[in-house]
């Protein structure tokens, strides 16, 4: 029998149980936002159901202390992974002032917090990428050793700037991932209405750069790729475009009914090989989880999730004068 | 006579140029099994098939760029943009190129392309769901720029830029869709004139100016200020490019108190150019200074409910407005 | 003082922001060996490294995109639009994000990005190397927008829009590079405040209010008119987004009589806001309606010089228009 | 020895001729231009010369009679092929009303005239290249059997407008022939600091369509690959992107120098492989083409080009009031 794959990528049980609670936490906040929607107390969610394992996979192959990520509006796991709370994002969906995204400002999903080298993002898709390629110039020009991964859906990958950025960072050698999370739909257009290429990473070559595209239900097929990108982007060597592969489990938002656009026999198929399943068989199988341990982490997150949800509704809006606050350095 | 609502007007109008001429076809995101994420376009997928009723990949340039081309070879696509607030990409593509081409080719080609777009805050869409961006197209000869503000005028003006030979930019309010409703006449195939104002309320002291749903704001402010003796005349102006110049200083001199009022944020609105018009025209016809009403200089709509307030129009703030002016 | 041209001013303003401040660097396509396509950066590659003159890929939503990512993380962007026509691919990035970046992330980001790019006509451009493009982004809080008339407002606001810690967007005229001199501080590192306007010439008859080239204008005209005993106020506006409100009250109350003077197409230009702020605060200090004079709502200058003259604007047009409204 | 390359494409002699001919037309125009410009008559210039064979090479493979060009400012060679005439040109060049392309209105090289099937173009770059997708979707929705030629140069690759209209052809099989001429500058900007790939053409995978990358200087090489692609596209099979590789032998401009980024020994060297010199070679050395006919080719060209210049020159340019017309449908 061949080496466990996490062995043979070095993770150790500690690092493999944080990724699969970070995939877990993600996953229960957003059912949560989910039922706060239905209940009427939160009027939007978007959800990162069916790619917490593609999120933590990738994140894990970055340095928190060092690495900038540009997410798109799915990537709860990554914020977590990167240092935002069950609370920061409780207060983003209920739209209180103790939002650090945004202060309320900004949908929930609209990630950003300078304290964690999460760079705000806004609703036009791909406006992130072409950022993520400045703060990669940015930083080859100062000598930092630091990385940026952004993240966008495969249906922004064909918007102008996910191009434009893709090239410059292939001319200047700049260290950028370019993660497309391939989950299937750009709402209700699926994949091959959407894109004229077999997969998201025949683009890589078009932008010299390496393209490789990989199973996003597993967390650690994408740990494995995204780290040889990291690798090769701290060398020196410049960019890679990844994409990972899973299946948007839920509605594209609290504002969407798939029903009219999709088979729930094909949902349901996606949810057998959903990620957060499929690791937790994994770890079982390897002994590194016992149902007792998954009991308890399902637990105290929900605890978590329930205190978080408490204080948030209970949490006043901003004052109705900052809504004038802000728009030039004051 | 029927009531129907405002997204049912659109709907209808789009079925009926569709029905009407061939070379009519819808393009854009989820416009066509979803019938588009407000549903504006249901139910043209099953009728017109998946030809004329495109999906396109996301990008909004080439929803632009490519209804541009086919318009150039005589198709009158009408191409969706999801939100007013996802525009911007195809901006060159309307700007540079929609808006020009009759002019630089010297009357060879022409570009007739509506692109229509919800517009409009107080949804709990927030800072990119809620935008009026009427503002940076007001100012591009070549375009025309329609805003309605009835199912009637939803209808009759998007059949009138579907036939149209030059390019239309409509603005739909996205919170009118489900809100307005109104009376269409049934069976009849009318069009309303891009180009031309419309008073929607006469009355003596005050003249307000506005479009979209704002005029439904100013109707019921009206409506109120009509007890305490206040008279309003509205002018609607449903084109805010190019402006109904004679409308406007019309309006203005009814009353010879101006009211002007946008969803939109004040410096720099299209507002200014009905302010200019006055100013030109009929300046000493006025007995007040000309009011502008609009929302704050702050870069877009927030999500918190209480800044979305501050930040949206309503009733309420036109009503104060109307009555301060009327006292002045 | 010693005097230079116009284009001098950009480039040793330039030049001694990327002295002062590591974080300072330049992209833009062909700013490199090159030194820009009208040469504003001649030279900096030279003296400061292909790292910091950066030539970029053709591509200007990328050029916005790196530049305002750069912004967030530090550094002290300066992207140049080759052409102020070409603006329109990066207008997303621009509007959607350099502008609302602060206020979305509730000021834990911001954007000290500068873009420059050369405007305006005269020079046998034609429709896409003529254009005045400010009125586009004149409605856009978030955003600053300078227009400088002269070498001295070239160097003192292109310093300060670097050292402001959010995006401004710097229109040159690219006529004016080499025909306007003036005069400069020798070795005076001067700034010249955003948002204020500027009294170019004081006088008590009719007050024009205008920016860029179109100063220029006025100036000549004015010294003309002196002789037949018309006295003109100029007013340049200099910064046109936000607008200084106080400088076009005062300006306008001090002759009573305004022509606003644009290069720009007429309707939905910026000079409605000046309208309209006068309007609203100073409507009965008038003696005459407010007059605009601008280039004809057609969509671009035309290449053939006799319709490229009529389309834009020069001293003779602003001299009869000063006259008549003096003569009112 | 094989069988030359001509008769294995079934080119006769006088479309041989006819190529070489427009070629010829196209540059010596192009020269003409140069010193009108340098002796102060006409403002602006913006040359073909390096790319006639190119040009020639790809429109030769289209039907004029059916098809649509949506070319790019250098492309005089095609719109010649396509039915400009020299007077036309001449007419462009003084800015007269008579300029069919724009009376005037636009700079020379933005070509354009329905009547020939030559779809307006303006400054901006690769604003035409979605048009060329609409062009190619309403003949498709109308079942028409036209396909688009739409030209750009590698600079223009880079723009978002490339991406984007490549992808929406590939997605919808659209019959579009994407033809990047490569004269390895934009303006200043060589293709290793423009472009991340290797070539242009390396980017058709990513629209899932075939890429080639071909020899612009020869015309045949040219005329065989877009022939190709033609009948792919005339098929149904959807679209193609062809790179042709040659070299901008003058400045960008008139407005350029471009002595500030490259060397002479460099252009030079490509004067060496200039089509127009290379292709005379080829008909000269298969008996296509004897001295003799080559000098007057030259001069009954000269001679229409003076006569042209001297017509153009005279004529009018539009009346001022016309300033104002034709904004919007009259
Ligand atoms: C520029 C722009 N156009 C349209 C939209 C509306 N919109 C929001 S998400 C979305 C689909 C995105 O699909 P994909 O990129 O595949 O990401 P996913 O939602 O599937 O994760 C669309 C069309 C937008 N946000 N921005
Ligand atoms: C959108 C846009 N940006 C910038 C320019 C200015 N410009 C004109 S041509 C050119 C270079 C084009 O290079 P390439 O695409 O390689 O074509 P070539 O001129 O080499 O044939 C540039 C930057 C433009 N016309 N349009
Ligand atoms: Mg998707
Ligand atoms: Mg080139």
């Amino acid at each position: 029998m061949s080496e466990p794959k996490h062995e043979a990528l070095g993770l150790e049980r500690d690092q493999l149980l944080s990724m699969f609670k970070t995939m877990l936490t993600a996953r229960k906040i957003d059912e949560r936002m989910w039922l706060l929607n239905r209940a009427g107390k939160i009027p939007f969610v978007i959800s990162c159901q069916g790619q917490e394992a593609a999120q933590i996979g990738a994140v894990t192959a970055l340095n928190t202390e060092e690495d900038y990520i540009l997410p798109y509006y799915r990537d709860l796991g990554m914020v977590l992974h990167f240092g935002m709370t069950i609370q920061d994002l409780m207060m983003s969906g209920f739209a209180r002032s103790e939002d650090p995204n945004s202060g309320g400002r900004q949908m929930p999903g609209h990630f950003g917090s300078k304290k964690h080298r999460i760079v705000t993002g806004s609703s036009p898709v791909t406006t992130q990428v072409p950022h993520a390629v400045g703060f990669a110039l940015a930083g080859k020009i100062k000598r930092e050793n630091f990385i940026c991964l952004t993240s966008f859906g495969e249906g922004s990958a064909n918007q102008g700037d996910f191009h434009e950025a893709a090239n410059f960072a292939g001319v200047h050698d700049l260290p950028v991932i370019f993660l497309c999370e391939n989950n299937k739909y750009a709402i209700s257009v699926p994949v091959d209405r959407q894109l004229s290429c077999e997969r998201v990473s025949d683009r890589a070559q078009g932008y010299g750069m390496p393209g490789e595209t990989v199973d996003g239900n597993d967390p650690l097929a994408v740990y494995e790729v995204v780290k040889k990108a990291a690798e090769r982007a701290r060398e020196g060597s410049g960019p890679s475009l990844i994409e990972t592969v899973s299946y948007r489990l839920t509605a594209h938002s609290s504002d969407d009914d798939d029903r009219s656009y999709r088979g729930r026999e094909e949902v349901e198929e996606a949810r057998q090989k959903d990620g957060i399943v499929t690791f937790a068989k994994y770890l079982k199988e390897h002994d590194l989880l016992s149902e007792d341990e998954e009991k308890d982490m399902h637990n105290s997150i929900q605890k978590e999730i329930d205190k978080a949800t408490d204080l948030a509704e209970s949490a006043a809006y901003a004052e109705v004068e900052t809504t004038f606050n802000h728009v030039y350095d004051a | 006579m029927t009531t129907i609502n405002y997204i049912s007007a659109v709907t209808q109008a789009l079925e009926e140029e569709m029905e009407r001429d061939e070379g009519v076809f819808v393009l854009g995101e989820d416009v066509g099994a979803r019938g588009g994420v407000f549903r504006a376009t249901e139910g043209l997928y099953e009728r017109f098939g998946e030809e004329r009723v495109l999906d396109t990949p996301l990008a909004e340039s080439a929803i632009a760029g490519v209804g541009i081309g086919a318009a150039m070879y005589g198709m009158r696509p009408v191409a969706e943009m999801q939100f007013a607030d996802f525009i911007f990409p195809a901006v060159n593509q309307i700007v540079s190129e929609a808006a020009k081409i009759r002019y630089r080719s010297n009357n060879d080609w022409e570009v007739p392309l509506t692109i229509r777009a919800p517009y409009g805050g107080g949804i709990h869409g927030a800072l990119y769901h809620s935008q009026s961006v009427e503002a940076m197209f007001s100012s591009i000869p070549g375009l025309k720029v329609v805003i309605p503000s009835t199912p009637y005028d939803v209808k009759g003006l998007l059949k009138a830029a579907i036939r149209d030979n030059d390019p239309v930019l409509f603005f739909e309010h996205k919170k009118a869709y489900r809100l307005i409703k109104g009376e269409v006449p049934e069976g009849d195939d009318y069009t309303v004139p891009i180009g031309k104002a419309d008073v929607k309320r006469e009355g003596d002291d005050v003249t307000v100016i506005t479009y979209g749903l704002c005029v439904h704001f100013a109707l019921q402010a009206a409506e109120k200020l009509q007890e305490e003796g206040i008279s309003t005349h509205i002018l609607d102006l449903r084109t805010i490019y190019p402006m109904d110049r004679t409308g406007v200083v019309e309006a203005a001199r009814r009353t010879g108190k101006v009211l002007l009022v946008t969803e939109d944020t004040k410096e720099g609105s299209v507002l200014n150019e009905a302010a200019a018009a006055i100013a030109e025209e009929c300046l000493f016809d006025l007995d007040s200074p000309i009011e502008r009403l609009a929302a704050p200089d702050v870069p877009a709509m927030p999500y918190a409910p209480p800044l979305e307030k501050t930040f949206m129009m309503n009733e309420d703030k036109v009503e104060s407005a109307i009555r301060e002016l009327a006292h002045f």
